[in-house]
């Protein structure tokens, strides 16, 4: 009984440590060490407080982008779009940032969240509406609004926001009644977004409103005859989903950056993908799964001083690690373990939403 | 691609040899052990009933007989040789056919498609679809089951999907046929038109395997009965030798009271009293067609009608799962024509729906989580908005054991439960609460008969709590036996209504079946 | 179809060459995107969901160019293909054999693809590229010679496989029972089909289109391989196999309709006649489709067990 | 001048394998570190020649030399950190964007010199070199040439993002160049409309770009904006009888497919002038502030013959007196 209910947390642990010795072999076979592999990622990611607040940093916006993916997948929605949600919520809460300097911090900082909270909503929103009243699918939609988010803040950034007298687009600095620091040597940013997961997970999996979304996600006919309204909770998953992404966004620009710079978040939005399915759609073990792939990518340096390796070598390892999570059976038969013996399979995606 | 001829059961030679046998066949999943030990043997034009409640192993044991599970233990022998089945595709190339209790039809192909799904007549490379709607529509007069080959499967009524079932395994000339609960969802014409397909088969050498719960067509179509409970094999009779209480008694292991005793009706206060309703269809086409209906506190209506004439229409404006078109709704006085399917339950109403799997369950969901789908948010089972999981847990376990829904424990999947069990699932969610009237559509489909008396009773029950009662079935038997007044339903209108004692089976299907005309 | 034609003289009656640069461009633009959705197309309609064309794509690009560079173009095409389809025996192997849920298997191939392309890839090499065909007579055609009938060998290719699929997947025994197994894998495997085979033989035949496409890129269209060159053209096409509804030649229409809203920007921007920022003018094809979705709507359905392994 | 140059193959590798050595911090040791800007070593552009250059560098000086790859925008600080805690001797930073770190850690480590590429400084920090082009003298110099060749009066630019201002430049120099020798001449221009991510790496679209600006009548393309202006250029090198132009280093090495279109390339020397202020570093000779770089046009290779004569001693008029100021650009 004991054993069963962990077996379930256990399965990434094991599954990572396989990837990274399989991704020790694959340095070797590159003619690297592994060992000097190893160390690299050990010291970049955790050899004091400076790196492990790196860690923390690179891992708070996988955070919100892998909580914004799950709540998605629970209402049966694809949200394809963090990426543009997130640059729209990091532009935002960066010229809250700079514009309302003079306000008490008590206020601004709040503010700001806000801001960048809202306006990640508002595109997710337009999906969710279109999907709820015009059934037009969610993940052409987001799609299409990632490269007009990309746009859209490109252009705010080079022109209209545009720190004046220099010549690379991007906003001023963020004022310091604005930044987030950290707190004892851990990120603010990155203690939000435990509070965040945490929060997410309770409103999940035990309130209504998360009965509700589920519902929606596995039988909309069903939740029709509970009379649960199936548009209403289409359009409050994609707002709740994008309001997260853009409070990540947020948090990177008012913690992190500093300012938004274009370019900056490349890629934030895929990988909270990843990280919603190396964590099991399950909002309290995206912590983990982000900080472990926080940890590889702040590693990349160390990796090539260190080990002399390409830093395309933690994509490989990552690869591996969420190909392992998701299929036990290759695990089971790495490990020569049991047929049973370990849990089943992930499943968690209900094709297309539908 | 087209190497198989419809009809070819026709050619079978009429030696009454043993076509198939079963030897000490186990089938377990996890704990549950859903066939064990089971013996049986299916002679060449013999007519097979397996009975047995809900969950005893029917579906399992016939499964296993298609290639649909592996046993855990025991032979199968065809013609007398022992046969592995590991997929249907062995199964149906030895011969067998089976008509499945769910269908198995694409939904957006159409009929003809469906039927020659696997075995396509070619021309040149590409389906002939010419050839095969011509086959559908020989074997379908051939054998009097009414389809249009050219029409949509999901767009047709679930009486004429079964007659596309049963289409398909003739197609595919099956010497062995598997029929999992045909008849659940026919009218009574519907299902004597099978029987008569049954018999007609079994004439010309076709070895059937019927599973059924209406101890009426045993007794009419089949040659021999085995019964099954708990997995195991527990008795073997001739229709001939028994009655329909003794097979009931067999089957449930105590006698069955098949007709209930009620008190007579002591009707209230009007609860629903609908007028001019006006509903469309899910493809637009206006189903219930001004229709008016009442029904009082304390009395059971029922509603009779060929299938397709706006029941299931009706059913679902009532309860605000359909959009009212025209005319109102009355609960006690007050117009819900406008609310919503949540505001209608949180009056009272209790609505058990047609389609269990579409409407009724969420398959994933735990036992408990289901038998709160439409309550989760009452102040008993969550507060603030937090749900309070713990009594969901306890008032599950309490409605498993009043109900009698055979599952290992509440937090199993729905979706893991037999057909009959989960429609006791939903039936034990919508009757365990007060409830001024109860809507129950089909309440007893797929379900056995010792739980359709129990069914019955809890909703003569509700009767006599003083809710009103609408039932609406396609089984004339189950309407006489529940009903204070049976109205009848056409073209989206009542035709007839009948009180209790005067309604006999022959008025009501002269009604039915449109004596003014249609 | 008739329509789109009198609608395309007009325009070269009114812009001359123009429009048959824009036209021009709309082709070339749409056939990757429209060799992706038949990836996409082939894999959903049998029920796996592919999110990891864009990784595909970009390893068939590499084997594509580095075959080319080591035994000719034509062996580069034959490498792009066979590395798809082998990348599509893997997403088979991962959502048929393992249950892998099969987003995780697409989002793997990517992350996957990315770090090994990148890993392994060397500059300096050069390739040919493949010749375009001008076909007799047509290619002299006003209007639509250029635009169609001067292609290159691929895109000629992937008209033929695009109308090559709708047709098989309306008209044949095959088409029929793929459309089957991935509305209702149940229905095709108590008639007998194996749910599997078809599921590995669509998939992997799926990723021989992506890798085809990935060719495109790199053995046609540039002569040249860079990293992360498909550009989110893998994700582009998901998104052109729903507005498509899963048929072929309307994902087709999707491409083409895509492509020629590019194509009007870029034109927008040589002359510019307008003067709004380039980042506006960029949205406009997203943003137009996004506006079409939501006027017309389109209540799209998707393959039933789309993402749903079986049993 | 350099040991690269010659070839398309970065002699990224063989320094790589070497790399710094542990005694950085000795005086006899000299450490070259760079930090590339997000992208690879091997881009065949600004990383690539500024690696190029430190390698040369390093080898003049018998020194050694190391490079970071930028995986993240983020970890910049933390790239030029590395190297210094390894005790080097000189940083290289590649790009604007890492401007700011750079500026950062060289107040913070006055006896390490910093050279910044690509980087203006606007105040001068004094162990830190911009290494600044006129990009805009470069485009206007191949606009020129552009204006001269076209025989349909049509010439087009494919360039990568307005985002960046070197590339604004190329474009903008471009266009004033064409029409300073060809008042007729019609400029077709765009952008790539993506993001930064994917703007300087789509050769497909400017491959399909550049075709549709030939069957505008375009026959003089200028295809600037890494990968994507490299797609334009294979795309024209394959049409009969259009001219291309390359962007930043000598393109007929760096992308040999277009050899068959490639007139010049409009140049700024990365390579060189990074080898050069590391030569001034050992030598004492270097300031702070802002070092301008060599800004050209690239040799003709085997279009020499085709260029007629004419243009040939019009154009070296022109870009004797464009890198002199005396024709100004009309770019600011
Ligand atoms: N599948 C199950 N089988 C048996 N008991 C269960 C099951 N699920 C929940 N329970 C009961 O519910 C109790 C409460 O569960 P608990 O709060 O520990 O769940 P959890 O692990 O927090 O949930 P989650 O999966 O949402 O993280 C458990 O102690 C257990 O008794
Ligand atoms: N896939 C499954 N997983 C777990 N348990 C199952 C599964 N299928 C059936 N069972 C269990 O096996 C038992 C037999 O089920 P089966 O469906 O054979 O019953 P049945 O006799 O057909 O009942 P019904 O008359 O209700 O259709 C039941 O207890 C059921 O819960
Ligand atoms: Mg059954
Ligand atoms: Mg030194």
């Amino acid at each position: 009984m004991h054993l069963d209910r962990l077996r379930p947390a256990l399965l990434p642990v094991v599954a990572v440590v396989v990837a990274m010795v399989i991704g020790a072999l694959v340095v070797l076979a590159a003619g690297a060490s592994p060992v000097a592999a190893a160390t690299a990622i050990w010291v970049a990611a955790f050899s004091g407080t400076g790196a492990i607040a790196a860690t923390l940093e690179k891992a708070t916006p996988l955070v919100f982008a892998g909580l914004a993916v799950i709540v998605g997948v629970r209402a049966g929605l694809f949200n394809i779009g963090a990426q543009g949600q997130l640059l729209l919520g990091a532009i935002t809460a960066a010229y809250a940032g700079y514009r309302l300097a003079g306000l008490p911090r008590a206020v601004h900082l709040p503010l700001c969240l806000a801001v960048g909270i809202v306006c990640g909503a508002l595109p997710a929103l337009l999906a969710g509406v279109l999907r709820a009243t015009r059934g037009v699918h969610e993940v052409i939609v987001t799609i299409m609004l990632n490269t007009i988010l990309v746009n859209l803040t490109d252009w705010l950034a080079g022109g209209p926001w545009m720190e004046q007298g220099q010549p690379v687009s991007r906003t001023p600095a963020i004022v310091g009644s604005a930044r987030m620091d950290r707190v004892a040597g851990v990120p603010v940013g990155f203690l939000l977004a435990v509070a965040m997961a945490f929060g997410v997970w309770f409103v999940l999996d035990r309130t209504t409103f998360g009965f509700r979304l589920a519902t929606v996600g596995a039988n909309r006919n069903a939740a029709h005859y509970a009379g649960i309204s199936v548009a209403g909770a289409t359009v409050a998953a994609m707002t709740l989903s994008g309001a997260l992404a853009g409070l990540g966004g947020a948090v990177e620009s008012l913690g992190v950056v500093g300012r938004f710079e274009p370019g900056f978040n490349a890629g934030l939005g895929f990988d909270g993908i990843t990280i919603a399915l190396l964590a099991r759609v399950s909002p309290r073990a995206v912590i983990p799964a982000a900080v472990l792939i926080g940890a590889l990518r702040a590693s990349s340096t160390q990796l090539q001083a260190r080990a002399r390796l390409a830093p395309e070598i933690v994509d490989v390892v990552l690869a591996l690690a969420l190909l392992l999570v998701a299929a036990p059976i290759i695990l089971r038969w790495l490990l020569r373990l049991r047929p049973g013996s370990s849990p089943t399979e992930v499943h968690l995606t209900r094709g297309w939403g539908s | 691609m087209s190497e198989s001829r419809p009809g070819e059961a026709g050619a079978v030679p009429q030696a009454r040899g043993v076509l198939l046998e079963v030897r000490g066949l186990t089938k377990r999943f996890g704990s549950v052990v859903a066939n064990e030990d089971v013996s049986l043997q299916l002679r060449r034009g013999e007519v097979l009933a397996l009975l047995g409640e809900n969950g005893a192993g029917k579906t399992t044991l016939v499964k296993m007989l298609f290639g649909l599970h592996r046993p855990d233990g025991g032979e199968i022998r065809l013609a007398g040789e022992a046969v592995r089945l590991r997929s249907p595709r062995d199964a149906i190339a030895r011969g067998i056919g089976m008509v499945h209790q769910h269908f198995q039809l694409v939904p957006v192909m159409t009929v003809a498609e469906n039927v020659v799904l696997g075995a396509e007549p070619t021309r040149r490379r590409f389906v002939d679809r010419r050839r095969a709607a011509a086959e559908v529509r020989e074997l379908s007069e051939r054998f009097g089951l009414a389809v249009d080959p050219d029409a949509v499967v999901e767009d047709l009524p679930i009486g004429a999907q079964q007659r596309v079932e049963i289409i398909k395994a003739l197609y595919r000339g099956a010497e062995i046929l598997i029929l999992d609960e045909p008849s659940a969802v026919l009218t009574p014409e519907e299902t004597d038109e099978l029987l008569g397909v049954v018999a007609e088969l079994a004439a010309r050498g076709v070895g059937i395997v019927l599973i059924t719960h209406k101890l009426r067509e045993v007794m009419e179509a089949a040659d021999r009965v085995v019964v099954l409970r708990d997995g195991r094999v527990v008795g073997e009779v001739a229709p001939a030798d028994t009655d329909e209480a003794g097979l009931a008694a067999l089957m449930v292991g105590r006698s069955v009271v098949l007709r209930i005793d009620k008190q007579p009706a002591s009707p209230g206060e009007p609860v629903l009293g609908i007028q001019g309703l006006e509903v469309d269809d899910d493809r637009g086409r206006r189903a219930v067609t001004g229709l008016d209906l009442e029904v009082r506190a304390g009395e059971i209506v029922g509603v009779a009608g060929v299938q397709g004439n706006g029941q299931r229409e009706l059913a679902e404006a009532i309860c605000g799962m359909r959009p009212r078109i025209g005319g109102c709704v009355l609960l006690q006085d007050r117009d819900i024509t406008g609310l919503g399917a949540r505001a209608i339950h949180d009056l009272g109403v209790a609505h058990i729906p047609e389609d269990r799997d579409k409407h009724g369950l969420v398959g994933s969901y735990s036992v408990a989580d289901d038998l709160v789908l439409n309550r989760f948010d009452e102040p008993g089972f969550a507060r603030w908005g937090r749900r309070d999981r713990a009594a969901v847990q306890r008032w599950a376990e309490q409605l498993i054991a009043e109900f009698d829904v055979r599952t290992p424990d509440v937090h199993a999947p729905a979706d893991s439960l037999s057909g009959g069990n989960k429609q006791k699932l939903i039936v034990a969610r919508e009757l365990s609460r007060a409830s001024v009237l109860v809507v129950a559509a089909q309440p007893t489909r797929g379900v056995d008969v010792g739980s359709i008396e129990f069914i019955h009773r809890q909703l003569v029950a509700a009767r006599d709590r003083g809710a009103a009662v609408l039932v609406i079935s396609a089984e004339l038997e189950e309407l006489l036996a529940v009903s204070d007044r049976i109205a009848v339903m056409r073209d989206g209108r009542i035709a007839a209504t009948f009180a209790g004692a005067s309604a006999t089976p022959e008025a009501i299907g002269l009604v039915m079946g449109g004596a003014t005309g249609h | 179809m008739a329509g789109s034609l009198v609608a395309a003289f007009a325009a070269y009656g009114i812009w001359g060459f123009r429009a048959t640069a824009v036209l021009g461009f709309a082709v070339r633009s749409s056939t990757p995107l429209a060799l992706a959705a038949m990836c996409g197309i082939l894999c959903e309609r049998t029920g796996v969901i592919d999110i990891g064309i864009e990784g595909q794509m970009l390893l068939g690009a590499f084997a594509g160019f580095f075959g080319a560079a080591a035994f000719g173009v034509v062996a580069g095409v034959f490498a792009a293909v066979a590395v798809g389809a082998l990348v599509g025996a893997f997403l088979a192997l991962c959502a048929v054999t393992w249950r892998v849920d099969q987003i995780i298997a697409g989002a793997v191939i990517n992350i996957a693809a990315a770090g090994f392309t990148s890993f392994l890839y060397r500059p300096g090499r050069v390739i040919g590229s493949l010749p375009a065909w001008r076909i007799p007579l047509l290619g002299d055609l006003p209007l639509l010679g250029p635009v169609l009938f001067r292609a290159q060998p691929l895109t000629y290719l992937t008209v033929v496989v695009v109308i090559g699929l709708q047709v098989t997947l309306v008209r044949t025994p095959w088409g029929r029972r793929t459309t089957a197994v991935g509305e209702h894998p149940g229905a095709a495997d108590t008639v007998g089909i194996d749910v599997a085979r078809y599921r590995y033989g669509n998939v992997v035949a799926g990723g021989a289109l992506a890798g085809l496409a990935g060719a495109l890129l790199s053995v046609e269209i540039t002569g040249s391989f860079d990293r992360g060159m498909t550009a989110g053209r893998g994700f582009l096409a998901l998104a052109i196999v729903i507005m498509g509804r899963w048929k072929p030649v309307a994902a087709w229409a999707a491409a083409l309709f895509f492509g020629v809203l590019t194509g009007l920007v870029n034109q927008l921007n040589f002359g510019q006649v307008i003067d709004i920022p380039p980042q506006f003018v960029a949205m406009l094809p997203y943003a137009t489709t996004i506006v079409v979705l939501a006027i017309f709507g389109t209540r799209v359905r998707p393959p039933a067990a789309a993402g749903r392994p079986y049993p | 001048s350099s040991t690269g140059s010659g070839s398309a193959e970065p002699a990224a590798t063989a320094a790589v394998a070497k790399g710094l050595p542990g005694d950085c911090a000795s005086e006899q040791v000299f450490c070259i570190g760079l930090v590339t800007d997000v992208g690879k070593i091997d881009d065949k552009s600004f990383n690539q020649a500024a690696w190029q250059g430190a390698a040369a560098a390093a080898a003049t000086a018998d020194g050694h030399a190391e490079y970071i790859e930028t995986v993240d925008p983020k970890d910049y600080a933390k790239n030029i950190q590395s190297f210094l805690d390894r005790k080097a001797d000189v940083v290289v930073t590649v790009g604007f964007a890492i401007g700011d770190a750079t500026a950062t850690a060289a107040k913070a480590n006055p006896g390490v010199h910093f050279i910044g590429v690509d980087a203006f400084q606007a105040t001068t920090i004094p162990n830190l070199t911009g290494l600044v082009f006129n990009e805009d003298k470069a485009g206007f110099m191949a606009g020129a040439l552009a204006g001269l060749l076209t025989r349909t009066n049509v010439v087009a630019a494919v360039l990568g993002t307005d985002k960046i201002p070197p590339v604004v430049a190329f474009g903008k120099g471009w266009e004033n160049g064409a029409r300073f020798t060809n008042p007729k001449v019609k400029v077709l221009t765009t952008y790539h409309p993506g993001g930064l991510d994917v703007a300087f790496n789509d050769p497909t679209w400017g491959a399909q770009t550049a075709k549709q600006a030939l069957d505008n009548t375009a026959d003089v393309i200028f295809g600037a904006g890494g990968k994507t202006g490299n797609g334009a250029l294979l795309e024209v090198a394959r049409q009969q009888g259009a001219y291309c132009v390359g962007v930043d280093s000598d393109q007929w090495e760096t992308v040999p497919g277009a050899r068959g279109c490639l007139v010049t390339s409009a140049e700024k020397d990365i390579e060189d002038g990074v080898a050069t202020l590391i030569g001034q570093i050992r030598d004492g000779s270097i300031t702070g502030g802002n070092a301008f770089g060599q800004v050209g046009l690239a040799p003709f290779h085997d279009f020499e013959e085709k260029v007629p004569a004419a243009v040939r001693t019009k154009i070296e008029g022109i870009v004797r007196d464009v890198a002199s100021g005396k024709i100004p650009t009309g770019v600011n």
